[in-house]
């Protein structure tokens, strides 16, 4: 039972680092951009958290340099899509891989560092529940934070004018740039926060998760971020669902192996790979669903006459 | 972050040495070494302790040789041109630091006869390439004897990288060393499939502790394991090089690779004409200084500790032997006969979990 | 006169890369004046509305409103000095709901409820019925400008710009709508208005300045001018008069038997027992307002949809129903799309290359392009039709519509069809060029070519059918003989009340405010928005 | 103040300068690189753009390298070109080296030469297989085919892990993870004594031409690629969307499984872990920097192998790290879709728009 409590715990932690990126991204997919650069900028951010935290000691530092170090590497591919009109989808790529590149170069003299003494978290008393407590109340402020991030994005998009703006540009960047928003610069600013989630995802990883710097590190997470943002339809619960899930494959595969499970552990490695898929094709499916639920210029170059 | 990295020890620059010095003596060319490694130099574990060997070899020799190294070089068709332009770029000795370089290293052997190829962990040798390897497995023994004594839920478990037989040995003799002070030993293990992944090596470690172990060993070149243990109040090994300061609450021990013997015997035969081929795979242990286990905490017993003197010296001086039956297989199946002591050859094969370890290697033998 | 002018326009000027579209340009409109813009296709109209609404820059002039010199940024600032505009493609978002559309309109920062009760309210003055919680793309293309007029009306403008406001909407729809715009300029507000359509402008406006090539090239009071003196203002002469000669209809080409499908997007409308022949030799013109089942219709005749039953739709006496489009075309089923860019032609490509979407005569034995012929074929096409182009490699998206359109056209006419079947043939293209496609429709009718002409323009069909359909949500009236049809009769069945009184469809009246309510039928903003061709940038 | 200002006509000399452009910009930043690092740029460009080419040996091994990045890089032009989003060209690879390898698996003594054929038959079935599972999802479920190709990589990699440690393995290999070394009758001709350059690179070539003829001068080549250009436009014409996607998704897929099956059958010579190599990855932007055309990708294949071996000799020649070589590609792709706008736009200098 303890057991399922703890598998339970690692799970939401595993899908933490999912949820914010995807979340990230659902923000700029919202305003009609797609960033294939998640892996690149999540694993320069990464490496800039690592860093500074190994300089300054300070975990909140780290979260800034990997939000700003991902932030920064949006803005470029933004000004690429949205002002040079280059291919949203090339250009994520090269940024992924610009950002694998130039992560592992970077990052050297940082394969062997290690962080100060890593805190312990617990909210007092909650903790101490049996089973409860150790699945829900003994995680790094971020894991809630997340959560709460969801339940904003909710409110942003569905509740608040400015996400209603977001949306509509998403929807038609032609109708809102004849209603005189600055479709561009709104563009932008949405590329720039979800790198900017991107970065505090990479950050997490690398402060929280797995505290150690190595080139690719981030291991293909970004690209199940995006992917994660089509299964869930472009809905901010179903992107924190989704990204616990996905999470939580992860977790079992190995939970199975050390129970002793006698299925080659290579098949186990694919499940997650393999449930993407699945669960892919099966939420693609209808495309009336999709199309009503996708931001209708969703990886369109929009060009307004001026 | 890029402008520093002079530490990386960059090779000396190849033609400045002798042609600084005026000719006074005609001194010899210096000795050029070269290295391929796997992955990056910083890994902190197994290149890592390459690294050091090639450290310890300019140290030992000082202008006598040249050094360089590769890293990265992927264990594919590039490996055979990155070796080809070593020796090609006319270095005379060349240490190739994982299996994959095998196949490459015998095909660039056969065209240059007259440079000595070295190759780690692999078994196919010719007239000028030799292979060599770390018993790494008594590390993992001793640290099963601290293991043994320090669990209380009598569970271990291993995060393992790739399931070739060295990792199963090192997972089987950790498991022996523990049982060895503690019957009712049972280990789990979880494979991660890669050298070097810590977020998985992370996750997997997490389910470990999850699944009820309270020690942890790995067979990866990351400290990720050990980090993982000291966040959940578990406790664990360092793997290949001392690990303490990544853990230092968690870190029961560490098993390390010394590789600095091993490289200056062979250069000094290579700079001394004493080369020879061997035809068997050389096979270092405790017994020539090339693995130890160190830095035990402060908090294990000191039965433990004598324990861990006793089978110490037991190694050094041959008188202790790791795998001697009566061993089982976890079907029960016994594979080594009461008081039969293992072979190299049946050493290099062990494709079994021996009674205690659960599940059943990956592509393990058919029963 | 006593009060300054609403806006005075002074030597606005706009270059583009490849044409000046403004060139000292001077406008004066008065408070609660209704002034018509005029010109052909390219003159300059819309980048001038778009130039006083702030989303366009002038490169030089000076704008006065109410007298005062005004730098007007962006529309943010058209709308805070009063200034509101309806755009020639309208400005909506699909998913979102009425009043949100509404919502994101207004710079005030009001709270969605309180919009949703001033969209009733404003609805219930002027009488424009909508739900505000409705998402736009259930509504039907007369609704939705009914949105576009009630966000421009919360502004409370005193300068109402609209841009071709009635290529969409039913006769009926036009007459409410002109209601509304006489009551908007008695309470004294100003009005832009531009159409194409000369008689709605002599209807509703008491003054008018024309543009030609990016200058002001007349202005007078069009209530006192003919659609003819109009005409020869914006282009020097007078459209030829289309010949109709009397011809004896042959054997059927096209027949089709109750076709009926599903839609096959959520915006979409399902056919219901479409039934109706285009003999040999005759012109049948299908009307209707864009949204009731147009595209679908289309979708099947064209072989882009194969859904049908083989046996519902007949081409040439054989079951096409199943075929794709290259079969049809071989059986001469050739097809003008209304989207001209993107469907009809790939934008990117040059004119030749895009003769090869649906013409085979260049391509050799195994699929090999003989180049040269290619070239030489889209010449003759571009010097049959009098295509204005840089020539056989020009960039389809380097025409202006009507040029384009003309080059679509004169591609499928050129491959000699026995069937063509053609979409709203002369949307947004200006009146030269719009008389010379319905010449050409008329001349492969009098060659004995059966012709589908689908429009929503009831003068264009009057011009060159010989028998008439409806289309309403999905379902087709009885063929009309030209003689037979008026506007009147016509406009009423667009609304589906074809059928006796007792009608099955019950709701077309609204009694309570005794008003039309178009086919609810939800429409396809996606072909009202690119409809009119689609400019290049789209 | 920059302003872009779109040109009436896309620019002819922009579209064979912007490439150059951008190569000149990636090799200036890296010059800048080898300055902050503390080397002689000169010594580095050297290393980057003179060594891999100085002598037919280098010229050989170069040749090698741009073999499988050329051959993948054609196929996906192809995809690319449709408007189909293939990324997971590396997952089509490792099924060609894996079909491949199974078939060189069974030669033995007696085999005789035409096995070769087989092995390269095999990997193009394997690639396609691969390939099709992407086309299926896309097809049948209008499953994005960029996340699914790319998750199939990853579950490709561990069906070959899970042969090589398993039912595959090496049964005289000491369980090592790799299949025994292929019989030298499996081996791919050579063109030439002392050279690992085989006659792959001749099918890449006469590739790279076929599919010119192909996309420029056939009408089936031409169909294939409305449907990237205007999906509408297609669908009017009655080219077939499936038809193009399962094409793409086919050519793709076979191309890659036959770099695969090059690369196993000749200079590696068994199936091991570590034959997935990036080469599907770099191929991609291989494929964009020729701007998916045949000649272009043929400069850009070479290029991108020179940056591989100038990174491994940037390595032991400078003592540079070999991520370098990332950075590089990275770079080059940026600046080049950089540059690329003004194929389309003219950049103007403009004062402060007058008030
Ligand atoms: N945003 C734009 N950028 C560049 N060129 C443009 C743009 N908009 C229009 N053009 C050019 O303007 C010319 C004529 O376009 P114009 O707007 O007159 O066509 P149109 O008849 O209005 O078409 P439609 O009515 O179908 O939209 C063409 O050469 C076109 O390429
Ligand atoms: N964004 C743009 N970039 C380049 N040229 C443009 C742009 N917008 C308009 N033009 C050009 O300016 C000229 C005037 O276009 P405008 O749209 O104002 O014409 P219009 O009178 O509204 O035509 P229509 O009757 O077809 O609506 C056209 O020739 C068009 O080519
Ligand atoms: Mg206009
Ligand atoms: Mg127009």
């Amino acid at each position: 039972m303890e057991s399922y409590a703890l598998l339970f715990a690692a799970t939401l932690n595993a899908g933490t680092v999912l949820a914010i990126a995807a979340l990230g991204l659902l923000v700029n997919e919202k305003a009609g951009v797609v960033n294939l650069g998640a892996e690149g900028m999540m694993l320069c951010a990464a490496l800039a958290a690592f860093v500074t935290v190994v300089h300054t000691g300070s975990d909140v530092l780290g979260f800034i340099a990997g939000i700003g170090a991902a932030a920064l590497l949006a803005a470029i591919f933004g000004v690429l899509v949205i002002w040079l009109n280059t291919n949203q989808y090339a250009t994520g790529l090269a940024l992924s891989l610009f950002g694998a590149g130039f992560s592992a170069f970077a990052g050297i003299r940082y394969v062997q560092e290690k962080l100060p003494e890593r805190p312990q978290f617990a909210i007092p008393g909650l903790a101490d529940i049996p089973l409860l407590g150790p699945a829900l109340f003994r995680h790094h402020p971020m894991v809630y934070i997340t959560m709460g991030l969801a339940i904003a994005l909710i409110w942003f998009f569905y509740r608040s004018r400015s996400g209603l703006v977001l949306r509509s540009i998403g929807e038609s960047p032609e109708s809102a740039h004849a209603l005189g928003y600055p479709v561009r610069w709104i563009r932008l600013g949405a590329v720039v926060a979800g790198g900017a989630l991107c970065g505090l995802a990479g950050a997490f990883l690398i402060i929280v998760y797995t505290p150690l710097w190595v080139e690719g590190m981030v291991a293909g997470r970004g690209w199940i971020a995006l992917a994660l943002t089509t299964f869930a339809t472009w809905r901010p619960a179903r992107v924190l669902l989704g990204a616990y899930l996905f999470g939580g494959v992860t977790m079992l595969q190995f939970h199975l192996q050390g129970a002793g499970v006698e299925v080659p552990s290579q098949f186990l490695t694919m499940l997650p790979y393999l449930a993407t898929v699945l669960v892919l094709a099966l939420i693609s499916r209808n495309p009336a669903w999709i199309r009503v639920n996708m931001p209708a210029s969703l990886g369109k170059p929009f060009h307004p006459g001026s | 972050g890029c402008g520093k990295k002079e530490e990386a020890p960059a090779p000396a620059p190849v033609a400045a040495a002798p042609a600084s010095e005026p000719a006074a003596a005609p001194k010899p060319a210096p000795l050029k070494i070269a290295f391929a490694y796997v992955g990056p130099v910083g890994d902190g574990g197994w290149t890592f302790a390459h690294d050091n060997g090639r450290k310890a070899v300019e140290k030992e020799f000082g202008d006598k040789v040249v050094t360089t190294f590769v890293e990265n070089v992927p264990e594919s068709a590039d490996a055979e041109r990155v070796i080809r332009d070593m020796a090609a770029n006319g270095n005379k000795l060349i240490f190739g630091t994982t299996f994959g370089y095998m196949e490459p290293m015998l095909k660039v052997a056969g065209e240059f006869k007259d440079v000595k190829f070295e190759h780690a962990t692999g078994y196919k040798t010719a007239d000028n390439l030799n292979a060599y390897d770390s018993r790494t497995y008594e590390g993992a023994y001793m640290a099963g004897v601290v293991a043994g004594k320090m669990t209380k839920t009598n569970t271990l478990g291993v995060v393992g990288s790739v399931p070739i037989p060295e990792v199963v040995r090192n997972i089987n003799s950790f498991t022996l060393g523990a049982q060895s002070v503690n019957p009712k030993i049972k280990t789990k293990v979880v494979w991660v499939g890669k050298w070097f992944d810590p977020p998985n090596e992370t996750a997997a470690a997490t389910s470990l502790i999850n699944g009820g172990a309270d020690i942890l060993m790995q067979n990866t070149d990351s400290s990720a394991v050990l980090q993982t243990a000291e966040k959940m109040n578990k406790r664990a090994f360092g793997w290949d090089s001392d690990m303490t300061s990544y853990g230092p609450k968690a870190h029961l021990g560490s098993a390390v690779i010394n590789w600095a013997p091993y490289y200056i015997k062979t250069t000094r035969d290579v700079l001394e004409g004493k080369w020879k081929a061997s035809p068997d795979k050389i096979w270092w242990g405790v017994k020539e200084g090339a693995i130890d286990f160190v830095s035990v905490a402060a908090d294990v017993p000191e039965d433990a500790k004598k324990k861990l003197d006793e089978v110490k010296a037991g190694l050094k001086d041959g008188s202790f032997v790791i795998w001697k039956g009566p061993i089982k297989d976890n079907a029960g199946k016994e594979v080594l006969a009461k008081d039969a002591t293992a072979d190299d050859k049946f050493l290099g094969g062990i494709n079994f979990y021996v009674q205690g370890v659960e599940g059943k290697v990956p592509g393990g033998d058919k029963k | 006169m006593t009060a300054p002018p609403r806006l005075q326009l002074q030597g606005i000027t706009k270059r583009y890369p490849a044409v000046v579209a403004n060139d000292g340009v001077a406008l004066t409109v008065l408070p609660g004046q209704t002034h018509a813009v005029l010109g052909e296709n390219g003159a300059g109209k819309s980048t001038l509305m778009k130039i006083i609404y702030g989303s366009v820059k002038p490169d030089a002039g000076q704008v006065l409103w109410n007298g005062h010199p005004v730098n007007v940024r962006n529309p943010q600032e058209a709308r805070a000095l009063g200034i509101s505009m309806v755009f020639q493609h309208f400005s909506l978002f699909d998913t979102l709901t009425v009043a949100e559309n509404v919502w994101l309109g207004l710079d005030k920062r009001l709270k969605l409820a309180e919009v949703s009760r001033r969209i009733e309210a404003k609805a219930a003055e002027y009488g424009l019925h909508v739900d505000p919680s409705r998402p736009v793309h259930t509504l039907s293309v007369g609704e939705m400008q009914r949105v576009e007029i009630i966000r421009a009306l919360l502004t409370d403008p005193q300068l109402l710009i609209l841009d071709e406001p009635t290529s969409v909407l039913t006769p009926q729809a036009v007459e409410k709508l002109f209601i509304v715009l006489r009551q908007l300029a008695a309470q004294g507000c100003s009005i832009l208005y531009i159409s194409h359509k000369l008689h709605e402008i002599r209807e509703l406006c008491d003054a008018c300045t024309v543009l030609r090539g990016g200058k002001v090239t007349g202005e007078c009071d069009p209530r006192n001018e003919s659609n003819a003196s109009l005409s020869r203002l914006m282009i020097g002469a007078e459209p030829p008069q289309l010949e109709h000669h009397d011809r004896q209809p042959g054997e059927p080409v096209l027949q089709v038997r109750q076709l009926s499908l599903e839609r096959d997007s959520p915006f979409g409308v399902d056919l219901g027992g479409v039934s109706f022949e285009v003999r040999a030799g005759e012109v049948v013109g299908i009307a209707g307002v864009s949204g009731n089942g147009q595209r679908e219709l289309l979708y099947a005749l064209s072989g882009e949809d194969t859904r049908a039953p083989a046996d519902s739709v007949r081409v040439a006496g054989q079951s096409a129903g199943r075929m794709g489009p290259a079969q049809r075309r071989k059986l001469g089923l050739h097809f003008v799309p209304e989207e001209r860019l993107g469907r009809g032609a790939v934008p990117s490509l040059g004119l030749a290359h895009n003769l090869m979407l649906t013409r085979g005569d260049a391509v050799g034995r195994a699929g090999w392009i003989d180049v040269k012929a290619l070239q030489s074929q889209a010449s003759q096409i571009i010097r049959r039709f009098n295509v204005k182009a840089g020539g056989p490699a020009a960039a389809a998206r380097s025409l202006s519509g009507g040029n384009l359109q003309k080059f679509i056209v004169g591609r499928e006419i050129d491959a000699r069809p026995k069937l063509l079947v053609i979409s709203q043939p002369t949307w947004g293209v200006d009146v030269g060029a719009a008389a010379q496609i319905r010449g050409e429709i008329l001349a492969l009718r009098d060659a004995g070519c059966a012709v589908l002409v689908v429009s929503e323009e009831l003068d264009e069909l009057f011009e060159v059918s010989d028998r008439l359909h409806v289309i309403a949500k999905g379902h087709l009236s009885p063929s009309l003989p030209r003689r037979e049809a008026t506007v009147e009769k016509i406009g009423e069945w667009m609304s589906g009340l074809w059928d006796a009184p007792a009608s099955v469809r019950p709701e077309p009246f609204d009694a309570a405010q005794g008003r039309l309510v178009e086919g609810s039928a939800s429409a396809s903003t996606g072909s009202a928005r690119t409809g009119s061709g689609g400019h290049a940038n789209a | 103040m920059l302003r872009l200002e779109a040109r009436p006509e896309y620019s002819r000399v922009w579209s064979i300068a912007s490439p150059l452009l951008a190569l000149v910009l990636t090799v200036v930043i890296g010059v800048l690189l080898f300055a902050a690092l503390g080397k002689d740029p000169v010594r580095g460009l050297q290393v980057f753009f003179w060594e891999p080419v100085k002598s037919a040996y280098a010229i050989g091994e170069l040749t090698v390298k741009a073999t499988p990045l050329l051959l993948i890089a054609l196929g996906l032009a192809v995809c690319f070109r449709s408007n189909v989003w293939n990324i997971g060209a590396e997952g089509q690879f490792v099924l060609g080296a894996i079909l491949a390898g199974g078939v060189a698996l069974m030669a033995d003594k007696g085999t005789g030469r035409w096995i070769v054929l087989v092995i390269l038959l095999a990997g193009v079935a394997g690639g396609m297989l691969w390939a099709s599972i992407t086309a299926f999802l896309r097809d049948r479920f209008n499953a994005n085919e960029i996340l699914v190709s790319l998750m199939l990589v990853y579950v490709a990699e561990q069906l070959l892990f899970w042969l090589v440690f398993g039912p595959w393995k090496d049964p005289a290999g000491y369980n090592f993870p790799q299949t025994k070394n292929f019989d030298a009758v499996t081996q791919i001709p050579r063109l030439m004594q002392g050279s690992r350059v085989s006659i792959g690179i001749v099918i890449a070539l006469v590739g790279a031409v076929l599919l010119w003829v192909f996309l420029f001068r056939t009408r089936a080549g031409f169909a294939q690629q409305v449907g990237g250009l205007a999906p509408a436009a297609a669908r009017y014409a009655g080219f077939s969307s499936r038809r193009a996607l399962w094409t793409a998704l086919l050519v793709s897929g076979g191309c890659a499984g036959l770099a695969g099956a090059l690369e196993v059958a000749g200079p590696i010579g068994q199936l091991t872990p570590y034959v997935p190599a990036g080469y599907g990855f770099a191929a991609i932007i291989v494929a964009f920097v020729g701007r998916l055309h045949p000649l272009g990708m043929v400069f850009s294949a070479v290029l991108m192998s020179m940056f591989y071996i100038g990174g491994e000799l940037a390595q032991s020649r400078l003592g540079l790290p070999k991520s370098l070589t990332g950075v590089f590609q990275g770079l080059l792709l940026f600046t080049l879709l950089a540059c690329d706008t003004l194929i389309a736009y003219r950049v103007r200098f403009t004062r402060k728009a007058a008030a």
